[in-house]
């Protein structure tokens, strides 16, 4: 009995420290990914600590760049908040009104976002441009001015097009993992539908809605394409000359600049979601009783229409029509595509949104589960990369992996990592805000029958934040497919992807040839959306 | 001294004379035939029930007989698959019509809580308040809070809740906007006895004092015996008996409903002219409850419930049975009886008496009421 | 004409011809045979050749390295591509971390190998590479060599204007009523940085800033690039604006009946031009092949090829500029050194000053 | 014919004897000062309590008083602020230790059932069958399920079920894998009677035949005095009293315990020497369980439950009170009485007898046991 007992307080103690351990282990992996991906920083740091710093706080002083960050913040806002106007009611009436043709219009709704929002500018310009193919459409009917496309109007118009459906996919997610139950009981205390959403359903979905918002948002504050075809003058587009000027330091000063932006965005999405407490997880599997839109029905559908023309059908117009049309520029010499460059294209985006999947579990996990506001930390850092403009992120790893690990210079794992820096928060966000659905008692069910923590997490969490997971891996792989400068940096020799190629042909300006890459990649993204889409669907009834 | 007789506070036969009622046989709620199918099963099956103006009705069924699904019909959260939904002599469901929840002024109590896991407590309790930020609102939550005790948890969130109190808060916030119709799917289930007993008191007492029309699920018996105007016994998605708590705990229309209510246990007997034959003795069939000529020389079944019969020692040669299980209940013990006839039975003994398990007992027939008996299937 | 070279195992060279090189269309048609050293005179290419490839439609020079693969079977070139000036960024945070994996880097303009020869990352070519090319149009200490010509240029519609009415010095455009509220620029694109900046040299910064400014007074609209400069003058959205000459040229190839013509200013910095060039990194193992790499590029059939599909100035005699292009000593660029020109930074930030950026 | 003793299925008394337990006085689970404070709240304080092998005890309690904290902390889902846990002898919770839910074995059945919504019914029950090939663990739910009475309901999933068919998943998922302790909390409350009577006297069965050590949290009392082998009654955190269920229905230490168990009256008596006078007439200082002579010519409190008492019609003049409710519990009346001394009691009545409200009666104490007494506060 007395060696027993040795053996016991031996277990026991043992048992006290690796319950102890494995959170610090979690906590670790965590603080360890975050470094990781915060790694870029450093470069700027070093580059930024080049320039004189009176000529830093002359430059962050300027008159310029005063002008240009307001533009920015104004861009910033204005591209969020219409996101939200126009996210939040598709998601509404996807999920819980009688639409009709509803799985249709979920599909269209989510699909711009597979349009990169350069394509799109351009379309919109093509389309909208004083000599686009609307005034000359317009033109015999005497219509001689249509509005002006570029712009802040302009930018506005078209960032929100190709990025609302982040909060669209977000608000959807939240709407179908939300308790009906509560909606049940709002009615029955003789509040209607609308008053119901407003004081209990909206109260319960905004941090899904800020989610997506904060994603736009800082999708939008990192962009560089949009607004320069837009001829909107942005931050990116200020950083985006230095590096023309070869002004690397510059460049780093004013990026600094930007992503202090960015914690602003992150802090003021923080707020939001410190209202959750309590508020999110979801007990009642009942899903709230449709809503009746009546004579609704067709606005909300002629809504959802020109949406999808506009965010879809008008791009994929364009593009068809520099297949079909030639002359002006639009055909022309060059190498042909080659299948290969799609299979690049596929394989790393694949990597990049598995890896990124992987590396946002602990970081999410940390961020639902933990107990201290600390815990959320890592997770709120991890953003910071997705604000960093893809020039300034390639050359970092440049510098960085030549300096200290050559030997994934040029190799696909440089990129894949380059990728994971810049989208894995879109895993961490939905990855994030599934797992504070899931009722932590679940846990603690599993547990009290025997399973040690990560089995209980893999038995019963993961395959309830699975849908989650998914979509987090999904936009990853999107937005991948889409990248563009930091692709061009770090690829290997010799790599051609989808948009390399569509940037080559298009720079040269022979745009036939980028029509068949660009519908190529729209489709398969499109694809990849499809099954995110099924997924959720088999889930959430 | 004068008796100090708390009229309010009491029940059935005393009160319904001063309940805020207009006109007490004025049918408030009524179901007619309704039905509901979840896929290939039918959870509720042509359900028919009327509910008066100011009336306590209590629903009583087994675990998955429809009474949570009859609820959400009438409060409109469910749509029925046929039948008719009366609220106030207005069709709130039927073929063709459909009356949203917010527009029935029916509020219901949901057995799983259903709080708003964002507001605190007393923002839950203030949810149905039209002006919820009001003056007079923050009197009525303080007042709701007191009722069901809860005084010290006002600024909770539900998460920090006990199962109980979270029970209370939903009924308190019930019960804050005064509705025409209350619905309550056992609002009780997780409270102790006394705070039970205190609770259903009080909501009676609002419920009477308002004039609402109130219809309970409950699966305390004692529950719904004590504070029901009318009970209601669901088996199977429908109705088996409806009537006064008395009339069907004395006369159980079916064995079901004999069966459901109390503990019931059934004598077999021959009935041979005036006399019956059982495993306890013969009784002249004067003491059942109704005639039985039709089945001379046949067997029925005698409902026999604790109360009715008493276990007397007795020596191995005249027993009727042996004591099997005794059960105690506090103020008294439950015999299980297997008699020699195969029968089983339970006798009801104050906690003062005491048998050994495996004892030969005799059975006295203590019943002062007409027996319930039913053919024998 | 038949002067190809054949391979020393002459094999596949035999199958290439003058043609394979020419570009095509009505203004390539009638031309005579370029003179200079021929390929054939040169000794074969054999081996890999890791080369950055800067600028937009240098797409193009990709064919010519893949002609050149075809002649000589050994020879093999990875090429990566991207914007020249974030190239010359690239190479400088290369060269700091360690060195470079490129051996080449041609790039669309000279200011990108200025700064990459400024930074070190360069080294100097033996002047059997750079002699063939006039001074004007390579670096002094032979750290790059340009190898096709890019001079500014007005392109103008001529439904709306005549050639008579584009004035012979930029310093006039502010006071040509003609392009009021008519006139393009891309201001972000590097050529333009670049003709700014030699302004700023020939003249000083005041000048430059004035004239910044007033051509803004009349009007002026922006364009991404210089390319939709030239287009949106054959549409005639504007009546004419800045831009590379060959970009012109490219929208009559792709439109013949394009009402679009050139102009040319007359000895200061709106005559400047510019070459692409290429030139050797520091910490290549290739040295020799890389030098006799840009030999072919300087060859006569390397320079038929960008004059007659880049529409570029070829940068030895023997060869003509396409069309009806004036020749380079025809057109009186500016005396300014190229290599002057990789100083962006003030060009930029004046620019931005003056809310052009 | 033989009396057929189904032992096992039987109370307190009767199979302690024949349960698969090793040493019934080894104790399994022992509580030693445990403190749970939330905030600045104390949810559970102090508290003390050890169970032995094989043992089933209930904790009885108001809502709110710390019964669930009190099964996680011992479930470990829950850390103590202070005090400490052994399980089988081994510390699992302490100053230094703390043992993970999954290493102590203890199975636990939530108050709010935490089914797993991923999962059907019979996935659920699986569920803690870790080992078991999949054949085994096959019957082993399909056995279950016949003992939950859902074996229709095998591939539901849990949100398509009734709130009772989620509990009795929940109770047969915490059976499934036999653990050492077994956590109930409130494993019945939404069952009806007749369901409740029949799982908890299966459970019973299964818990002893296995010798599963077993805690429950009930608010029924019927349930609690007739399965328990002790029952707790816990108050504000901590435990009142602890025992045997008639012991602690009998003799119940404290007011609380008296009040909270059955339906208490108190009832006023002066001390006069060898007797008490009472607002029902002068008794004996005998008829209560302790020596009162203390208190000689002071005011005492004497427990009287309805069981007690009974109350007999007389006319206005030598009338103790007045009847002033009458509540229906099917096979009885409870009236309840006021005294013209101002005490309330009430009297239980076979349902034959009949009074109105108002109606002067004489009450008669019939009690045949000693008497709890408290002194007045
Ligand atoms: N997470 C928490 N945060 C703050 N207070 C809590 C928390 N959990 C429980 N409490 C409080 O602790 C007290 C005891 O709660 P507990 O759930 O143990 O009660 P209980 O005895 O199980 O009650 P019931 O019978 O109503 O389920 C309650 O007053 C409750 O409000
Ligand atoms: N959404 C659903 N889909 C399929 N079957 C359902 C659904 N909801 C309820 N049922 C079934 O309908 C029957 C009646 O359910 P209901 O919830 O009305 O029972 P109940 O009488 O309230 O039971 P309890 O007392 O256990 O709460 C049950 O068998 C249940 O499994
Ligand atoms: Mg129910
Ligand atoms: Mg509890």
């Amino acid at each position: 009995m007395a060696t027993g007992d040795r053996d016991r307080i031996a277990e026991q103690t043992q048992g006290a420290t690796t319950e102890r351990s494995a959170s610090r282990v979690l906590s670790g992996v965590a603080v360890a990914i975050t470094l990781l991906v915060l790694s870029p920083l450093a470069w700027l740091v070093l580059r930024a600590g080049e320039m004189d710093a009176v000529r830093a706080i002359e430059l962050l002083t300027s008159q310029t760049t005063i002008e240009v960050t307001a533009n920015t913040i104004v861009l910033v806002g204005s591209v969020t908040l219409l996101s939200a106007l126009v996210g939040v009611p598709l998601a509404i009436l996807t999920v819980q009104t009688d639409l009709p043709f509803r799985r249709f219009w979920t599909v269209t709704s989510a699909l711009p976002l597979v349009v990169p929002s350069y394509i799109g500018a351009f379309a919109f310009v093509s389309a909208f441009g004083p000599q686009g193919h609307l005034s000359d459409l317009l033109a015999p009917l005497g219509v001689d001015q249509i509005p002006a496309i570029y712009g802040l109007p302009g930018a506005t118009l078209v960032l929100t097009l190709f990025t609302y459906p982040y909060i669209f996919l977000t608000t959807r997610a939240a709407l179908l993992s939300f308790d009906g139950t509560i909606v049940e009981a709002a009615r029955s205390l003789n509040h209607t539908r609308w008053e119901a959403f407003k004081r209990v359903t909206l109260p319960q979905i905004l941090p899904g809605i800020a989610g997506g918002g904060l994603l736009v948002a800082l999708y939008t504050l990192g962009d560089f394409g949009t607004p320069s075809i837009m001829k909107y003058d942005v931050f990116t587009r200020m950083i985006f000359n230095e590096f023309g000027a070869r002004r690397i330091d510059y460049a780093a000063v004013l990026s600094w600049l930007l992503l202090a932006m960015a914690v602003v965005i992150l802090a003021v999405e923080s707020r939001i979601e410190a209202g959750r407490d309590g508020a999110y997880v979801s007990r009642g599997a009942r899903r709230p009783g449709e809503i009746k839109l009546g004579v609704w029905k067709l606005p909300a559908t002629l809504f959802c229409g020109a949406v999808a023309t506009l965010g879809l059908a008008l791009p994929i117009a364009i593009l068809l029509q520099w297949l079909v049309r030639g002359g002006v520029g639009y055909s022309g010499a060059g190498r042909p595509f080659e299948l290969g460059f799609a299979w690049n294209s596929l394989t790393v985006a694949a990597a990049a949104a598995a890896v990124s999947v992987v590396v946002a579990l602990p970081l999410a996990y940390l961020a639902a589960r933990g107990d201290s506001r600390i815990s959320s930390l890592p997770d709120r850092l991890s953003y910071v990369g997705y604000a960093v403009p893809g020039v300034v992120l390639g050359l970092a790893l440049v510098f960085l992996s030549l300096k200290y690990v050559p030997f994934v210079y040029n190799t696909v794992f440089l990129l894949v990592f380059a990728y994971v820096v810049r989208f894995m928060p879109q895993a961490v966000g939905t990855t994030k805000s599934s797992l504070l659905q899931v009722d932590p008692s679940y846990v603690e069910a599993a547990r009290s029958l025997g399973y040690p923590p990560l089995t209980a997490f893999r038995k019963v969490v993961l395959p309830l934040v699975a849908p989650g997971i998914a979509a987090g891996g999904a936009l990853v792989f999107l937005t991948t497919m889409k990248e563009l400068p930091a692709t061009l940096m770090l690829r290997p020799l010799g790599f051609e992807t989808f948009v390399t190629y569509i940037w080559r042909v298009q720079e040269s300006g022979y745009y036939g040839q980028a029509a068949v890459p660009a519908l190529v990649l729209v489709v398969v993204s499109g694809l990849s959306m499809l099954v995110i889409l099924g997924r959720e669907q088999q889930n959430g009834t | 001294m004068e008796p100090d007789i708390d009229t309010r506070n009491t029940t059935a036969a005393f009160d319904s004379v001063e309940s805020a009622v207009d006109d007490p046989s004025a049918t408030v709620v009524e179901l007619d035939g309704i039905t509901r199918e979840y896929g290939a099963e039918t959870a509720v099956d042509d359900l028919s029930l009327s509910v008066n103006d100011g009336e306590l009705l209590t629903l009583l069924g087994p675990s998955g007989c429809g009474k949570t699904t009859t609820l959400r019909m009438i409060a409109g959260l469910e749509r029925p698959s046929g039948g008719s939904i009366q609220i106030e002599e207005r069709a709130v469901a039927d073929g063709s019509t459909f009356r949203k929840p917010e527009e029935r002024n029916v509020g219901i109590v949901f057995q799983d809580y259903a709080l708003f896991p964002h507001l605190n407590v007393a923002e839950n309790i203030a949810f149905g308040l039209r002006d919820a930020d009001s003056r007079e609102a923050d009197e009525r939550v303080t007042e709701l809070l007191e009722l069901v005790d809860l005084t010290d948890h006002r600024e909770k969130m539900p998460s920090k809740l006990s199962g109980g109190q979270q029970q209370r808060v939903a009924l308190a916030r019930s019960l804050a906007p005064e509705p025409d119709v209350l619905l309550l799917d056992e609002p009780f289930s997780n409270l102790d006895v006394r705070l039970r007993v205190e609770m259903r008191e009080e909501v009676r007492k609002i419920l009477k004092r308002a004039g609402v029309t109130a219809i309970s699920v409950t699966h305390d018996q004692e529950e719904a015996l004590s504070i029901s105007d009318r009970v209601a016994i669901m088996n199977d998605g429908t109705i088996e008996q409806v009537g006064d708590p008395a009339e069907v705990f004395e006369n159980p229309e079916s064995r079901f409903v004999a069966s459901f209510l109390g503990q019931a246990s059934f004598l077999s007997a021959r009935v041979a002219g005036d006399d019956i034959e059982t495993g306890m003795g013969t009784f002249r069939t004067a003491r059942l409850n109704g005639p039985v000529e039709a089945y001379n020389g046949a067997t029925v079944d005698v409902l026999v419930r604790p109360d009715d019969l008493r276990a007397i020692p007795t020596a191995e040669s005249t027993a009727d049975g042996y004591v099997t299980q005794r059960q105690y209940n506090g103020p008294s013990f439950v015999y299980r009886v297997t008699l020699h006839s195969g029968d089983v039975v339970h006798c009801l003994h104050n906690h003062s008496e005491s048998f050994e398990p495996g004892e030969p007992v005799e059975i006295d027939l203590t019943a002062d009421h007409p027996l319930a008996w039913y053919p024998t299937e | 004409t038949d002067m190809l070279p054949g391979g020393s195992d002459g094999t596949s060279a035999s199958e290439l011809s003058l043609g394979d090189f020419r570009g095509s269309g009505p203004l390539v048609e009638q031309r005579s045979a370029p003179e200079g050293t021929s390929i054939d005179d040169l000794p074969d290419l054999s081996g890999e050749l890791t080369m950055y490839l800067g600028g937009g439609e240098s797409g193009l020079y990709l064919d010519l390295v893949d002609l050149l693969e075809q002649i000589y079977p050994d020879f093999s070139v990875s090429a990566q591509q991207e914007s020249a000036s974030n190239l010359a960024n690239r190479i400088a945070e290369e060269n700091r971390a360690g060195s470079t994996p490129a051996d080449v880097f041609m790039a669309v303009d000279a200011g990108s190998l200025g700064s990459v020869a400024e930074d070190g990352a360069a080294v100097s070519m033996s002047a059997e590479v750079t002699d063939p090319v006039r001074d004007a149009f390579k670096d002094s200490e032979d750290r790059w060599v340009g190898f096709a010509g890019r001079a500014r240029a007005i392109p103008y519609n001529t439904n709306e204007l005549s050639a008579s009415d584009v004035p012979s010095t930029v310093a006039a455009f502010p006071e040509t009523s003609a392009f009021g509220d008519s006139f393009g620029w891309a201001p972000s694109y590097s050529a333009f940085q670049s003709f700014v900046t030699a302004m700023r040299v020939i003249e000083d910064d005041e000048t430059t800033r004035q004239w910044l400014q007033s051509m803004q007074d009349l009007g002026v609209t922006t364009y991404d690039n210089e390319f939709a400069v030239s287009n949106r003058v054959a549409d005639g959205e504007i009546s004419a604006g800045f831009a590379n000459h060959y970009y012109s040229l490219r929208v009559q190839s792709d439109r013949s009946s394009a009402p679009i013509d050139l102009a040319f200013t007359e000895g200061d910095a709106g005559a400047l031009v510019n070459v692409s060039g290429a030139q050797i990194l520091d910490g290549t193992e290739n040295k020799a092949l890389a030098e006799n790499f840009l030999r072919h590029v300087l060859s006569a059939e390397a320079q038929e090829f960008f004059a007659t599909r880049t529409y570029a100035y070829p940068m030895i005699s023997g060869v003509e500029p396409v069309g009806d292009l004036p020749t380079i000593d025809e057109l009186n660029p500016p005396d300014i050194d190229l290599g002057e020109l990789s100083d962006l930074g003030g060009t930029v930030d004046m620019l931005r000053e003056v809310g052009v950026l």
